[in-house]
């Protein structure tokens, strides 16, 4: 997925800007399937136990491309919001390198109201997916210098 | 007379709105609300008597320790046990296992010796005797359910073996809400000796319990399901296993004398309570069956009867829904999938509309395994639900249909 | 500022009459009367937002969970813990140190092992070790203690063996008021690659505790003693050693995949949490302990030091009196005996004015054996205390010696 | 110790009508101690542990001995608290056939303002010296049928 020359912080901006317009829940959510209708999916061969995230109540793959610079992520889920909330996650941080990927403070969760899924008993593993994503930077941050 | 406006005020969460709407709450099967009374009664305890029980001369510590032995009576009394002696108080359920598992199998269980459970458990009634049986070289076997998720009967006989030491048993599934027919697994164990233990946790709380007429050899069961504080529970067991196993955690109040070279154990039922156990959760736990004794087990029997048909009928109406253990006898949980959606993303729309259902394996993952699921939407209902709620919950259904599919 | 006139209205029941006669609550050490904050914290979480933690998907279940989690964040940073990895929940002390027993045992002790324990020890911290090491064909051995009730530290280095595996030892005594030096034990202990065990029981409320200063590798206490709830306890553990440890109670939560041929488990520290902990119980002694640091540990400290010595002075002009545990590094514990008079019969009539004290072995027989005697009589006070109330209890000690002498 | 020809409610009675003199606690106790005082006391080496009874904080030992009619009880205790109250109980019950011993309420025990004393969990015994008492009696009333 492109950022369009974005910044992690002007595309966490926008995150924030279309949320901002939906007072209701039901809304929000409406948007969050929205998005992650958008989100660029695993192909089914691609749904390995390597990229499953543990810890969440619906399941979800995320598997990293790393070109040498940047990280690609795609990701899928069986359950729609979870898709939709990894589809955030991606519009932030894919296509960065490692170093962004690792500094970035990830406001846009609680400015969007999503900071109650971040709580570590919550099940559906947004906090999960947000380490496991800083884990890969970790990983191929190691490799770069390496 | 059953009011449930009058109950429902006894219930001050229940008051409560979420998102800005009433709260409708389905998730009594994790835990059950507490009626003031038993609020009431842990505040009490801690303003006005508290002071550590047994061994003190002093007058707080008789007024702490009367109301611990009374609320003991009241727990005999509500099972109809033989003896106070009987009966165990510990951290929940979940200890209560432990204890079994352990000092049971310390004592009886041998390599080679088998024990035998249901395919319908809880992780609870599963991984306590798995981690026995690992110690002990002991094998694990398993009662199968039947489609309609009762247990496959035919299969206990077969099942059991001269091996067979003992026999554990869910009297109602938490994940599918099917009610086993324990008295009948019990007279069939007997006749081969083997002891059964009950794990009433979703038992007690939904009609009436008579340990001596099922003759069970242990019936364990949480406070907090059954409308009692946190951090206390129940371990009924006949007064001969009792006797003859070993204590299962060493400390205070356990001991008779103590010395480096040789301890001796207390008298039931404090052999098996060791340190300071947690006897105002034990008193809370007392008020709340007083509590439901008022309301009376038939009344609460009955009105979550008819909200199990009530919501059964009307969830069907619906279309599109998948149901889990479809056999008759079941309580008031209904355990279901919206065909194409995940219960998860059902679950947290049914949230913002201020509806708590449980969502997912409800610690009962080899059950959803034999259903070839991941999970389930659980809504499991009390004597303080309404058919109102039910509604809710359906227009709930109706709203994640339309978003989802 | 210290002021004991608010302090003393921040708990309901020291406002209260026994006999007609004001409270002296004197048994501070057997447990710890509760301030309104944690009273009301804990009806808080049953009449606002109860429900049950984790694996729900709605809002009171996140509430509740949130703060669960955030009282394990307020324990750890109370002991200054690296992680929260690092604390579990558990029923109390003595199920802390049963938890440590049993998993140690499995995976570290064989037999012929060693296990070292002190003579000052409770029981809750010398039973589960003689049980395991039973279980284990292992070995108890003690440190002695001096006629002061110190320990004699001498005799560590020549107790540690090559086979010594664990050693476990109070911070303080509860049957004598003895500070132990653990710092130095686990220094000493560490030369040889040995873990140790704090009890801290009686260390956690007196003092502050610093367990990554102290290097402990396991450091125990319970709720109740420290102004919490009963039921709850706390077990804070080195992750390098729970991490390997396998668990000790199977059931919900502490799973990671169940089936019937195989179970994995949960990461710390829900391994070690299985079933529904006493959540309710941990949000008030969160509460509690916050309460204690709006206080000041240094605070506490230093008015309890001022009540020791005054009640030592105050008690040693009366005359007639033995002390035990004399040596000057002592908490707030004054355990005596009235020459020639039973321990039993001046608690009677202490209890009869108003003065609450324990008399007894105090679950330490073995501390008892080593000056040989039966009991003694115990005061144990707190920051709530004040001289006035010592100056009751020497006019009881004057009755009990004017009627029975 | 004898019972002069009364009868075990007549001397509960009037045990009741001697306490019933205090008002204050500390002279009911007074009245105790007294009590334990007129107590007939095991020689030293009836002190063994067969009469020792189990569960008390203070010790106590208690002996029996049958005439083939009554039983007659001694005891004694180092607190002297506990003395006053066996010996209150071996005034009640002491000089009695088993019958009647088995058969007794002992009622002047909450009227005294003892009971507090009864309860299971307290440690000074007195429901284990009563039920030591009553198992005497059901071993020797087995005897005198056997
Ligand atoms: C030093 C010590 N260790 C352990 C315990 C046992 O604590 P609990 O009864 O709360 O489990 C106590 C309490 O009496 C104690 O004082
Ligand atoms: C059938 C059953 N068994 C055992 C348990 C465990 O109870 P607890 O978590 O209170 O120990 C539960 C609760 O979830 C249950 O429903």
């Amino acid at each position: 997925m492109s950022n369009n020359g974005k910044t992690i912080n002007q595309v966490q901006d926008q995150i924030i800007d279309e949320f901002s317009l939906f007072d209701d829940w039901m809304d929000k959510y409406d948007h969050l399937i929205e998005e992650g209708k958008d989100l660029q999916l695993l192909d089914e061969n691609e749904k390995k136990q390597d990229f499953l995230i543990e810890g969440c109540q619906s399941r979800v793959w995320l598997k990293p491309d790393f070109d040498g610079e940047k990280i690609y992520f795609k990701a899928d889920s069986d359950a729609i919001i979870t898709k939709g909330i990894v589809a955030l996650l991606i519009k932030v941080l894919s296509g960065r390198t490692p170093s962004e990927i690792l500094e970035t403070d990830l406001y846009f969760i609680e400015k969007v109201g999503l900071s109650q899924n971040l709580s570590p008993t919550r099940s559906n593993g947004l906090l999960a997916m947000v380490k496991q994503m800083k884990l890969y930077a970790m990983a191929y941050k190691a490799k770069q210098k390496g | 007379m059953f009011d449930i406006n009058k109950i429902r005020s006894d219930f001050p969460v229940l008051a409560r709105e979420v998102y800005g709407k009433p709260l409708v709450y389905f998730d009594n099967g994790a835990t059950t609300q507490k009626p003031a009374r038993v609020i009431d009664a842990v505040r009490e305890a801690y303003d006005s008597y508290y002071s550590n029980i047994h061994r003190g001369v002093h007058a707080l510590s008789d007024i702490s320790s009367g109301k611990y032995e009374n609320a003991r009576e009241k727990v005999r009394a509500f099972i109809n046990a033989e003896s106070k002696k009987e009966i165990i108080f510990t951290a929940g359920t979940t200890a209560s296992i432990n204890l079994v598992a352990f000092s049971f199998g310390e004592r009886y269980i041998k390599k080679g010796d088998e024990v035998l459970i249901t395919a319908l458990e809880h992780h609870a009634n599963i991984v306590p005797w798995q981690m026995m049986c690992e110690r002990k070289g002991a094998v694990l076997k398993v009662i199968p359910i039947n489609d309609d998720g009762s247990l496959n009967l035919e299969k206990v006989n077969e099942l059991i073996t001269g091996k067979t030491k003992i026999l554990a048993v869910t009297h109602v599934s938490n994940a599918i809400g099917v009610i086993n027919p324990v008295k009948e697994i019990i007279e069939a164990a007997h006749k081969h000796n083997i002891p059964v233990l009950v794990d009433g946790a979703q038992g007690i709380q939904h009609g009436h319990v008579d340990v001596m007429d099922l003759e069970a050899d242990f019936y364990v069961f949480s406070g907090h399901k059954v409308y009692g504080p946190t951090g206390i529970g129940v371990l009924y067991g006949k007064r001969k296993w009792l006797e003859d196993m070993p204590p299962y955690q060493g400390g205070g109040d356990m001991v008779d004398r103590v010395s480096f070279e040789k301890t001796t154990y207390n008298e039931l039922p404090f052999k098996f309570e060791a340190g300071t156990t947690n006897f105002v959760g034990a008193i809370g736990m007392a008020e709340a069956l007083d509590y439901i004794g008022s309301i009376g087990m038939d009344n609460i029997s009955k009105h979550e009867n008819e909200l199990k048909h009530y919501a059964k009928e009307r969830l069907e109406q619906l279309g599109g829904l998948t149901f889990y253990g479809t056999t008759a006898n079941t309580i008031s949980i209904l355990s279901f999938l919206v065909d194409n959606i995940h219960q998860y993303d059902a679950g947290m729309i049914l949230d913002k509309m201020g509806v708590a259902i449980r969502t997912g394996s409800h610690c009962a993952q080899p059950v959803m395994s034999r259903f070839g699921i991941d999970g389930t939407i659980r809504a499991s209902m009390c004597f303080y639900n309404t058919k109102e709620e039910i509604d809710i919950l359906c227009e709930g259904i109706e709203k994640v249909k339309m978003m989802m599919l």
